[in-house]
């Protein structure tokens, strides 16, 4: 195990010693049950804080894991034909199973220089302008379902994407996925941050993994301008209700995939599968309906969003 | 257009046929002789350093479309010389020249193929019919290609290696870039799939037209694509060019391309797009 | 007193004999006459090359001169929202003739400062987009035609422009003129260079002072490619028909617009007022014809160029 | 996002309550005092350094409305709290000293007004109203001014001035977004015009909606960003504001139409709207 979670520490002994036992070549079962049994105790009592904290788990699976594990010949597609090529968005057409999908989403990069050129997944223009004109291509040409998969800490901000009409840029893969005539299912599997992760989740079926979050602005971030201290980011995610539980109560997502106990940065296949099938449900239910009633049902669905008094 | 001073500067050798099968051939790369067969077998790239050599339209033709499944379309089209322009050579000398050398009538060849069993509508530029430049006759032939697949609904690749409008027909050669647009706009609207494939070297109008109108643009590796020539550049900027100015992979960091390709994995990754083209319905 | 180009150079000894004798307050008539005479004599006897020089003249009418004339209550646009504003390009809104017009045009400058800032009318890939973009804006929304003023020695050749896109930019062009619903009436008031003007300038009517040109390379490039020699420019002028007169034999041109014998530099009024009233006279026609006709004709006028043996 | 600290600062300069009124009023910007009675002949704008004072909902739209025209919709629709958030104080809390500060019930003001002659859908952001943030009641009330314009056929106005989404209202104040770009670009579709006018300042999403103006005009020094600035030193650890974000590089970055001094607010819009009623003819 690479990386403990601050939550998890009490598990470092027992790590350890596993580790020693392997080493010494001693049955292991003992130790590996004592460690299921800790985790079962730490992930059945989380607060929003600490699935925040599980959502941006270095060894969590990434975009770029879901895609290579569950899409065949799958062909990526470049840039933005205006200005540049954003490597923190990845997108292209691939088989799932037997059903052509064109994939759209966030990559934030393994090694460090990966994470760099990604700007950690925080997406610039070009990448919304190029995710703009692959989902075109897909509603207008390839007519593919598309299927977003978001884990982004939000817009760049910086100068440069300033420059470059970050606040114009945002729009279009809205208004696109709001246009598509094809059925849109967007899938959270790490963290959905502000208008990032709004322009990736404009969809027929959002699909959230259990330890991810979806929320308008980091605990951090809100922390920093509520109370003007960072510091305060605990107290504040447990008011923002953004765990994939609250947001299946308040209708906003549509379904919650499972992870198993210790998340899934334990166990990568499983999550990955999971996420495969309940990708291929979604859309063998959404695959019967026509395009244009999808796109209606888009747009009433996002029309109907919002409490007030009335 | 300024392409034609370059010809001088990028070494794109041609080997034709009367070359020899037994000859051997230096790259112009990295200087090594080759086998003229082995080069011919390896798709000609050269097997020591990846140089993709020049291709002729035909040679293209047998590396995408399956054997024997080709059809042209409009093979008869040959140019006139509307402004009588004449250089120090005339335009009529220099098409006899580019006809005799190529054995073509135009700089490109249209029609209709199997890719690995996909029907598909192709055009391919050719080079080597002076500078695979925009004349009428190609402007013609792409708007009837467009046309013809839009009505047997055929998907749409066209292979662009060409140095830019042709000069000798004036500002009708500059009117094809608006009617080759025109055409593919039309053909777009009509929901079909584009995809435009670039080589080394594809300049000036062709890249501001149909070239880069593509629903998918692809570049072959180690392809230079640009508007302006980098000469013309030099000169006005005043400034060395940055070492990958252009190139393939340039326009890709750029946001233009969709991928950059090596000649081998042409064939399949279009044979892939087409496959996902496949199941859609008008 | 307008600078005289090299085949007016026998007019030198007038202007200054009329210079020194409206010094010393005497009667310039005869004087004034002759030079008429003589203006008159040379311009019935220009090669494409002097036309040429003509079209390049400082002292011509541009697009903002053209627009301070004939337009009322002109509001420009700027930026193309994605990356940059283009003071190479104008573009804009306002009253012609009493009715609701837009207008695109390149901008040269009249001394060093100003064709530095405006690139000698040479427009970057922004340019080019906010021309598109003003274009969707005046047709789609206040359903207003569209005049275009055709001024520049080409699109901009520098590693920026070829960095975002200038081959894209002016491809997208013209592609997406051909959508546009309203009228759009073209005019080459100037220099016509290549693919640069052809960016703005697809239309319903293409207009063409007598002393302006429209090519597809310059003169110059023309005789350094194809004669090895840029000292050839005037051949290469005679070779490549670019003048209006020989475009209008070509069918390229819709209408030569009448210059006075001295060129628009020497009547800019009167030659501003006659593009006036021959925009004004293609405007009328074309608004006779549907929105689907007059796309339909557009897209003909173009696809049907080309000389070609069957 | 929606910046509240500053409000202890701005209150030094847009003046809202009686007894400060009687007070002169140091510019921001200059540093010198004008009265206030000056201060608001002159359109709230400093009348020696041309600085832009931040305007209530209520004097924007009488600066854009002609006067006695404006009849406003949608006043049914109230902020309340969902989430049962808290921060500093109470979201109902914030809402209702909100209220009672301004006499809003929400940050958005929408209605009906006749611009310079011609009939309009107008709307703006209340800046006053916890930071002009777009919350639900907000986004509804926006939503519903696009979807009333779009029916009457009406040109639409909206001004801008906010920090963004409403932290407090989580998820659904960042859909408000997504809701609002799609009205506004159905009704484009239909042929509608939609004049967008940024002032300061306009953070976020807010900035985004603002953005898919068909004409976009901002006022002179208006600040505008995808990020406040705060998250934005908390994102970029450093602050990259003071340069970057005012509407003069903005435009020169080609992303707005027209920068405009306040004086010429209404006149350039009324021009548009000129232009716009005239194409029937």
């Amino acid at each position: 195990m690479k990386y403990l979670l601050q939550f998890e520490r009490s598990l470092e002994p027992l790590y350890k010693e596993l580790e020693e036992r392997k080493k010494e070549e001693k049955p292991t079962i003992y130790t590996e049950k004592k460690i299921q049994q800790e985790l079962q105790k730490i992930y059945s009592n989380l607060t929003p804080y600490q699935v925040s904290q599980i959502a941006r788990h270095p060894d969590r699976p990434h975009t770029t894991d879901y895609i290579n594990a569950l899409f065949t010949d799958f062909l990526e597609l470049h840039g933005d034909r205006k200005f540049g090529d954003d490597p923190a968005i990845i997108a292209g057409i691939g088989n799932l199973r037997d059903i052509t999908i064109t994939v759209i989403g966030s990559r934030r990069g393994y090694t460090l220089k990966d994470m760099l050129s990604c700007h950690y997944g925080m997406i610039q223009p070009e990448g919304f302008r190029k995710m703009a004109r692959i989902i075109n291509l897909a509603s207008h040409t390839f007519k593919s379902p598309i299927v977003t998969f978001i884990d982004t800490p939000g817009a760049l901000v910086s100068t440069n994407a300033e420059r470059k009409g970050q606040i114009e840029a945002i729009s279009e893969p809205i208004l696109a996925l709001f246009k598509a005539e094809v059925p849109v299912i967007a899938v959270v599997i790490g963290e959905g941050i502000g208008l990032g992760a709004l322009s990736m989740s404009i969809a027929n079926k959002i699909l959230m993994l259990k330890y991810s979050f979806f929320s308008v602005i980091s605990a951090e971030g809100g922390a920093s301008i509520l109370y003007n201290d960072k510091r305060k980011s605990e107290e504040l995610s447990s008011n923002l209700k953004f765990t994939a539980e609250n947001l299946l109560n308040n209708g906003i997502i549509d379904r919650v995939i499972d992870e198993p106990i210790g998340g899934a940065q334990r166990n990568r296949e499983t999550v990955i599968k999971a996420t495969g099938d309940a990708i291929y449900s979604e859309l063998e239910m959404l695959l019967k309906e026509n395009g244009n009633k999808l796109k209606e049902n888009r747009i009433e669905r996002y029309r109907k969003i919002g409490i007030y008094a009335d | 257009m300024s392409l034609f001073r370059k010809r001088k500067k990028i070494v794109v050798p041609v080997i034709t046929k009367e070359y020899g099968e037994n000859k051997w051939i230096r790259c112009k790369s990295c200087g090594n002789l080759i086998y003229y067969k082995e080069l011919k077998e390896n798709l000609k790239v050269c097997p020591k350093c990846g140089y993709h050599f020049r291709l002729t339209a035909q040679e293209r033709l047998e590396q995408i479309i399956d054997k024997d499944t080709f059809e042209e379309w409009d093979a008869a089209l040959s140019s006139d010389d509307p402004l009588k322009f004449k250089a120090l050579e005339s335009y009529k000398e220099r098409l006899e020249r580019a006809e005799k050398n190529s054995k073509i009538k135009s700089a490109i060849i249209t029609g209709k193929g199997k890719l690995n069993g996909y029907d598909t509508a192709i055009g391919i530029l050719d080079f080597g019919f002076i500078g695979g430049s925009l004349g009428s006759v190609m402007g013609e032939k792409i708007r009837r290609l467009a046309e013809r697949a839009s009505k047997e609904k055929l998907p749409l690749i066209i292979v662009s290696a060409s140095g830019g409008a042709r000069m000798q027909e004036g500002i009708i050669s500059l009117m094809q870039m608006a009617k080759t647009a025109a055409a593919i706009n039309s053909y777009k609207k009509g929901g079909g799939l584009y995809i435009s494939v670039l080589v080394n070297p594809t300049y000036g109008g062709t890249t501001a037209s149909f070239a880069m109108l593509g629903d998918i643009n692809i570049a072959e590796k180690g392809a230079k694509i640009g508007f302006a020539g980098p000469r013309v550049i030099e000169q006005i900027m005043k400034k060395k060019l940055p070492k990958d100015f252009q190139s393939a992979e340039f326009l890709l960091k750029h946001g233009f391309l969709d991928a950059v390709l090596e000649r081998k994995l042409l064939k399949p990754t279009l044979s892939q797009i087409l496959s996902y083209y496949r199941g859609k319905k008008w | 007193m307008v600078k005289l180009l090299s085949f007016e150079k026998s007019l030198k000894p007038l202007y200054e004999e009329l210079k020194e004798k409206r010094k010393n307050a005497q009667s310039t008539d005869y004087i004034e006459e002759k030079i008429a005479e003589t203006l008159k004599k040379i311009y019935s006897n220009l090669t494409p090359y002097d036309i040429v020089q003509i079209a390049r003249h400082p002292d011509r009418p541009h697009t903002t001169d053209y627009i301070n004339a004939l337009f009322t209550d002109f509001l420009e646009l700027h930026g193309d929202r994605k990356f940059g504003d283009d003071p190479a390009i104008i573009a804009g809104i306002g009253y012609f003739n009493g009715k609701v017009t837009g207008v695109i045009g390149h901008r040269k400058g009249r001394n060093l400062k100003e064709n530095l800032r405006y690139n000698f009318g040479m427009a970057e890939p922004e340019g080019y987009r906010k021309a598109l973009r003003v274009a969707h804006l005046i047709s789609e929304r206040f359903k207003a035609p569209i005049i275009t003023l055709l001024d520049t020695p080409g699109a901009s050749p520098t590693i920026g422009a070829e960095e975002r896109g200038q081959a894209e930019a002016i491809a997208y062009n013209l592609q997406e003129l051909f959508n546009i619903p309203t009228p759009i009436v073209a005019i080459v008031i100037g220099e016509g260079g290549s693919g640069g003007a052809l960016g703005i300038g697809i239309a319903d009517k293409l207009l063409m002072l007598k002393y302006s040109i429209y090519s597809v390379i310059s003169p110059e490039g023309c005789a350094s490619i194809l004669w090895r020699d840029a000292s050839k420019a005037k051949e290469a002028a005679n070779a490549l028909k670019l003048t209006a007169n020989d475009l209008y034999k070509l069918h390229i041109v819709d209408k030569i617009i009448e210059e006075p014998a001295g060129g628009a530099h020497r009547h800019r009024e009167e030659v501003i007022q006659a593009v006036g009233k021959e925009a004004q006279k293609a405007l009328n026609t074309l608004s006779r014809l549907s929105k689907k006709k007059l796309l339909e004709k557009r897209k003909e006028k173009f696809i049907n160029i080309g000389v070609y043996n069957e | 996002m929606n910046i509240f600290k500053r409000k202890k600062k701005i209150i030094k300069v847009p003046i809202v309550t009686e007894e400060e009124r009687a007070k002169p009023v140091r510019c921001k910007s200059c540093g010198r005092l004008i009265s206030y009675a000056e201060l608001k002949k002159n359109l709230k704008v400093c009348p020696y350094c041309g600085y832009h004072f931040r305007m209530t909902a209520g004097e924007r739209i009488n600066l854009i409305a002609d006067e006695d025209t404006f009849s406003e919709i949608d006043t049914e629709v109230k902020a309340v709290d969902m989430l049962n958030f808290k921060d500093v104080v109470t979201y109902k809390n914030r809402i209702k000293q909100a209220k009672e500060r301004t006499g809003l019930d929400s940050a958005a003001v929408t209605g009906k007004a006749k611009i310079g002659g011609f009939d309009a859908a107008i709307g703006t952001f209340a800046f006053e109203f916890i930071g002009g943030s777009l919350g639900s009641a907000t986004g509804e009330k926006i939503t519903r001014l696009i979807e009333y314009a779009k029916k009457r056929e009406l040109p639409l106005v909206i001004v801008f001035s906010s920090g963004g989404e409403r932290i407090q209202e989580g998820i659904y104040s960042l859909m408000q977004v997504a809701k609002i770009i799609y009205a506004i670009d159905s009704f484009k579709e239909s042929g509608g015009l939609f004049i967008s006018i940024l002032t300061n300042p306009t953070y976020c999403g807010t900035a985004t909606i603002a953005m898919a103006g068909n004409v976009v005009i901002a006022e002179k020094g208006a600040s505008i960003s995808i990020s406040g600035p705060r998250l934005a030193k908390q994102v970029a650890k450093k602050n990259i504001l003071p340069k970057l974000e005012q509407a003069e590089s903005l435009i020169e970055n080609g992303l707005l139409d027209i920068v405009v001094d306040r004086h010429l607010l209404k006149s350039t819009i009324v021009r548009l709207l000129k232009y716009y009623n005239r194409r029937r003819i």
